[in-house]
């Protein structure tokens, strides 16, 4: 069903925060890009350009203290959630500063006590039950928390989407979930994972509601979730959205995307979020000068950050697998006197 | 002091952590007023309540995804298994989700994932299985699998406290088969520490699981040998200084296990005690396990299937007389 | 959606076929409910009390030569696609003549060559993408063969059902799935498993049709599957099937089924498929006769084919895991000339 | 004679057998236009068609059940996972299904699964699993581990001649790093037979994949020692014969592997070399292997990771002067 917005837009000054997160978003990728190209990052770059509005939108309808399950084009979400550009940028580094201390790349990392987020593994659909398990370990504890994830219109295809919801929904867990469907699973379009117009007509086969939005309108994307999670929050059980938007790069930087029709950009190009959204909201000169500046720093600092960052030494590989560290570090009797 | 059986000390175990900590709680199907398959969470829903002892939906995926997810904040979920085999459907979220946590960003999975296991109950190849090797093997979790009554209560408990994931098997040929005296409120037994159950200075006899009382059985027909039997009680990780301790003293080795020859456990020691003790070896190590082919059913096929007492008092007058 | 049987009930002949088989499964559950008792079935026994008419209405819907993916509880399916009583009693004892010599127990077997049934695994839900692949693999090579399954209301959550769907749906597969939901999985009720009035709804998640029938009246059953069976052999894609009725025993020999209501008992008591088949048929005499006779001895004849049936040689546990058996055979030197 | 790179080898294998034989046909995500994440049906789609190169959705348990089916009905699947990690996805159907389906009731599944795997290409802990053990010990499949391009070839096409699973494991750190003369039409190479990559008599280092190439560099660095050096290329069934003949001449073994240590294949060379050859040891069988963690993504740590070819050396000096 399409949703009539239930909640209205927030007031300018947090506008002008998600626009913020738009620009530092879209700012970091193309920094990224260039760092990737210099061969400086480490495992795969996946852009998030043309979906940033539902990874800000999404991220602004929550609560202090909600739970948030980012996916590899969430990095708005992660920024928006607390996560610094830093963490971001030396996670794609692989630096030892970094939230993993370069044991893990890309977004996959996260920080339950200070953000709420989760790091994602890599394969895809196996965040759906681990969000449900944390609304429902919340509710044990008697907390209003919300969870909220992410899937491609690929990972909706997953068992793992499926059983999670299936769970979800007969506990009628405080969950929402978003179809990200930006057209293509990789190389493959839409049409080669469903029969269906809206992925959001999934939500039938658990009982729950579904809704469809324009994923390149960040504030459409603020009000249906925002309306999700307050309905998730007052016990009424998980709920699905799907974004429609296109993903405006490659899978990941290798991937030039020439599978995509030239005439599909052209009509996402024009449906630009990050530009529709200026266009509401209308900066004064100062409003504009302010932000540019804070990006400046921001991204130029949190590079900075990255690059002049130490490696991890080797011996951090053995430490860390379970909490007593002897467990997995060894060493053999030819390497002992070497 | 209580006699339990097997089964009994593991629901006891459960009960006790439940009534101390109320971060325990249980998920599977049909735990609640079914009390599970094999009833070893018979009368829980009553003291616990649906919260604690949560029924699931037919989908491991899904619950072992929400288990993890529910100890990320904090909670100790314990989850059954109806039979052990069904791990295979929740494979992925395990290995790649709940043991990778704490390595990639700091993150504590206090999940403790149990049922009942292995063969000999003519259950066949889908009720049946040996998993055990396939976590020993995924780094990231450990691998606990007791024998007796004592053990199993104070090895359930030890799990459920401890911050990693663990896998905790339950022999079902033992459920009701054997029984023990165990007090109330025994304390936890570490993981990672195996169990000497008979001295000796001849031969180390190593094994775990049903294998342990099959070993028993033919060291009552190996009364001239001195045969040193150990219980590994925790597969992962493995008890390497007991076994090194053993051969040292013994200077050959056997292992018997359930599971199936290629990549189960023994290969694994028996290149522990070659790294650590060659020059105390004076004969191969030895393995008694079952061939490499699915469980069968039918009791005649099983037993073949099986390392049969004869086969283990075969091997060790071989390993003992080389 | 209710399906208005699009296709007219078989003549008589057939019919009195189907009142044979139905007879013959539940003669064969009451033989085996005896057996068990006796301490002579190899593994659990699975009860098709009162759900008869599912497995028999879909079974006489199919063509020769189409496919089909039996569950625990449809051996009347695999009594009415050609395996003899005998296969399925010898099976159930675990002997050397059965299907799977030992090997395997239960309902577990088939033969895809001479009757199209596939062996189900424990594993639930799983048969549905094997399903939908041999539907594929049919097509591939030209023929117009329709794949069918069954999942019962638990192994509808599962996200083997949910992937083999997606991926018949997309291919347009010719396969029927039936969900035979018998309010229970194992001692857990469907309202445990979805929020779903009809699981049927959970079609609209892949965009293919779904019906909601009578799973205790053999006639409605065989119609509705076989309006789907010709649909999917069209080219219409999977179809989805939800049949109610009522487990009429515990979920195995083991369970007394304390936990399902007496009343829900009695109400579908009179609900029996098989008697109130046999009031629409009303059998002459003859008929009568010559039927019960053939029960008879077909039943006392597989019980006797199975009890004096050697049971399988040891050496036979290391045959037939590949081609090639040296590769599993083995001696351990120990073991030579012990 | 072409000279091809291991991807292509496999590219070319896949192709000469599709051509051979109708009933061959491959399935996987972006397989088609897009040639695959590395290019290795780069081609496929024009030549034979969607139907034969069918591209699935983002559903491993469900297109590898329907490969399973489309075997049982006489066609020769070809299933290509992304990465191999995504294998864990879908283990349910592949060690319940396709492993038992011949021994339970006779039924062959004729199913290749392929993929891009291994480590050392600062992937992370995501795509660079060893997969290898967790089937070597799921009786009914066969794992296949090649690490030169005419190897890959003659391999791949036997396991799409073979009429049981086969796991097909294709190293991407070798993808495009070495090259080799291959002919056209060449026959395959039978499963289950190890390769000796070069002839010695002073100790036996075994390893697969692309520890091949590392030992090959650490030969280098040990003219002075004469060592035999074995590809396994096979890792489930293992060549036992190779590998007991090879230590009864040298009478020292060691095992290098990219797999973690904890039920790596070395622990089943170790136990097989006791049982055989126990007699001809002049030393312990030594394991040079990763450690049992994830595998990290930074380069240093990944290094650190995995066995260096210092390490090679160092093992294999110890072991000579034993
Ligand atoms: C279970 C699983 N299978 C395959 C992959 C390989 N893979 C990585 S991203 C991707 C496409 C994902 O598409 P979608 O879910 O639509 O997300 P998007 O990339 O469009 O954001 C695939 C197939 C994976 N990560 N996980
Ligand atoms: C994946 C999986 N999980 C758990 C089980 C254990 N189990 C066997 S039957 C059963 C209940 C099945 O219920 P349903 O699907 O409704 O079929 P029914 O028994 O009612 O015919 C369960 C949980 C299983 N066989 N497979
Ligand atoms: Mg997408
Ligand atoms: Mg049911």
């Amino acid at each position: 069903m399409k949703a009539n917005p239930a909640t209205e837009a927030p007031p300018r000054a947090i506008q002008l925060e998600m626009y913020y997160y738009l620009r530092l978003t879209r700012a970091l990728d193309e920094r990224a890009q260039i760092l990737y190209r210099q061969g400086k990052i480490i495992g795969g770059l996946f852009s998030s350009l043309g979906q940033e509005a539902i990874s800000i939108g999404s991220a602004f309808a929550l609560e202090k203290g909600d739970y948030v399950g980012p996916m590899i084009r969430n990095s708005g979400t992660v920024l928006a959630r607390g996560h610094s550009a830093r963490e971001v940028m030396s996670n794609y580094l692989g630096k030892a500063t970094s939230p993993t201390g370069g044991k893990d790349n890309s977004q996959h990392f996260g920080d339950i006590g200070r953000t709420g987020v989760v790091s994602c593994i890599s394969m895809l659909g196996t965040l759906v039950p681990v969000m449900a398990g944390m609304a429902l370990g919340a509710r044990m504890k008697g907390e209003k928390r919300v969870a909220l994830t992410y899937v491609g219109d690929g990972a909706a295809s997953t068992g793992d989407f499926y059983e999670g919801l299936v769970f979800a929904s007969v506990q009628r867990l405080p969950l929402v979930v978003i179809i990200e469907n930006n057209q293509y699973a990789y190389s493959t379009p839409t049409s080669k994972q469903s029969l269906l117009k809206d992925l959001a007509d999934k939500s039938k086969a658990f009982g729950i509601p579904g809704y469809v939005g324009d994923g390149n309108d960040v504030l459409e994307v603020h009000s249906i979730t925002r309306k999700c999670a307050d309905d998730a929050r007052e016990g009424r059980g998980p709920q699905l959205i799907e974004f429609k938007t296109l993903r405006m790069r490659g899978h990941a930087v290798h991937d030039d995307a020439s599978y995509v029709p030239a005439e599909l950009f052209e009509e996402w190009k024009k449906k630009d979020p990050i530009a529709r959204f200026e266009r509401k909201l209308r900066l004064s000169r100062e409003e504009k000068e302010s932000l540019e500046g804070r990006l400046k720093s921001t991204v130029d600092d949190a590079v900075d950050f990255a690059e002049t960052s130490p490696v991890p030494p080797g011996e951090e590989a053995c430490r860390g697998v379970f909490e007593d560290d002897r467990i997995v570090q060894f060493t053999p009797w030819w390497k002992k006197d070497a | 002091m209580p006699e339990l059986t097997f089964l009994q000390a593991i629901s006891r175990g459960l009960w006790e952590e439940m009534e101390a900590d109320k971060s325990v709680f249980l998920m599977g199907e049909d735990i609640g007023r079914y009390g599970g398959a094999f009833k070893v969470t018979e009368g829980f829903l009553d003291r616990f309540g649906p919260e604690r002892v949560l029924e699931t939906p037919l989908a491991e995926e899904g619950f072992v995804g929400a288990a993890i997810g529910a100890a990320y904040v904090g909670l100790r979920p314990v989850v059954e298994f109806q039979f052990i085999d069904f791990i295979a459907c929740a494979f992925d979220p395990i290995v790649n989700f709940a043991c990778t946590s704490r390595y990639r960003w700091g993150q504590a999975v206090p999940v403790t994932f149990r049922g009942p296991w292995g063969g000999a109950t003519k259950a066949g190849p889908f009720h049946s299985r040996n998993v055990e090797m396939w976590f020993a093997h995924a780094p990231g979790i450990k691998v606990v699998a007791p024998s007796t009554p004592s053990d199993a209560k104070g090895l359930i408990k030890a799990c459920i406290r401890d911050n990693d994931p663990c896998l905790f098997l339950e022999h079902k040929a033992l459920y009701r088969r054997i029984k023990e005296e165990v007090p109330d409120h025994s304390p936890p037994i570490p993981i990672g520490k195996a169990r000497i159950v008979r001295e000796g200075s001849g031969l180390t006899m190593v094994t775990y699981g049903l294998m342990v009382h099959r070993c028993l059985e033919a060291l009552g027909q190996l009364q001239d040998l001195s045969v040193e039997l150990i219980d590994l009680r925790t597969i992962y990780p493995l008890d390497r200084g007991a076994l090194v301790e053993s051969v040292k003293k013994t200077s050959k080795i056997m292992v018997v296990h359930e599971d199936t020859r290629t990549g189960g456990v023994a290969g694994e020691i028996a290149a522990i005690v070659n790294e650590e003790a060659f020059e105390d070896l004076d004969g191969p190590v030895i393995r008694v396990t079952s061939p490499d082919t699915p469980v069968p059913s039918a009791p005649s096929l099983e037993e073949a299937f099986l390392p049969s007492v004869r086969d283990i008092v075969d091997a060790a007058r071989k390993l003992a007389a080389y």
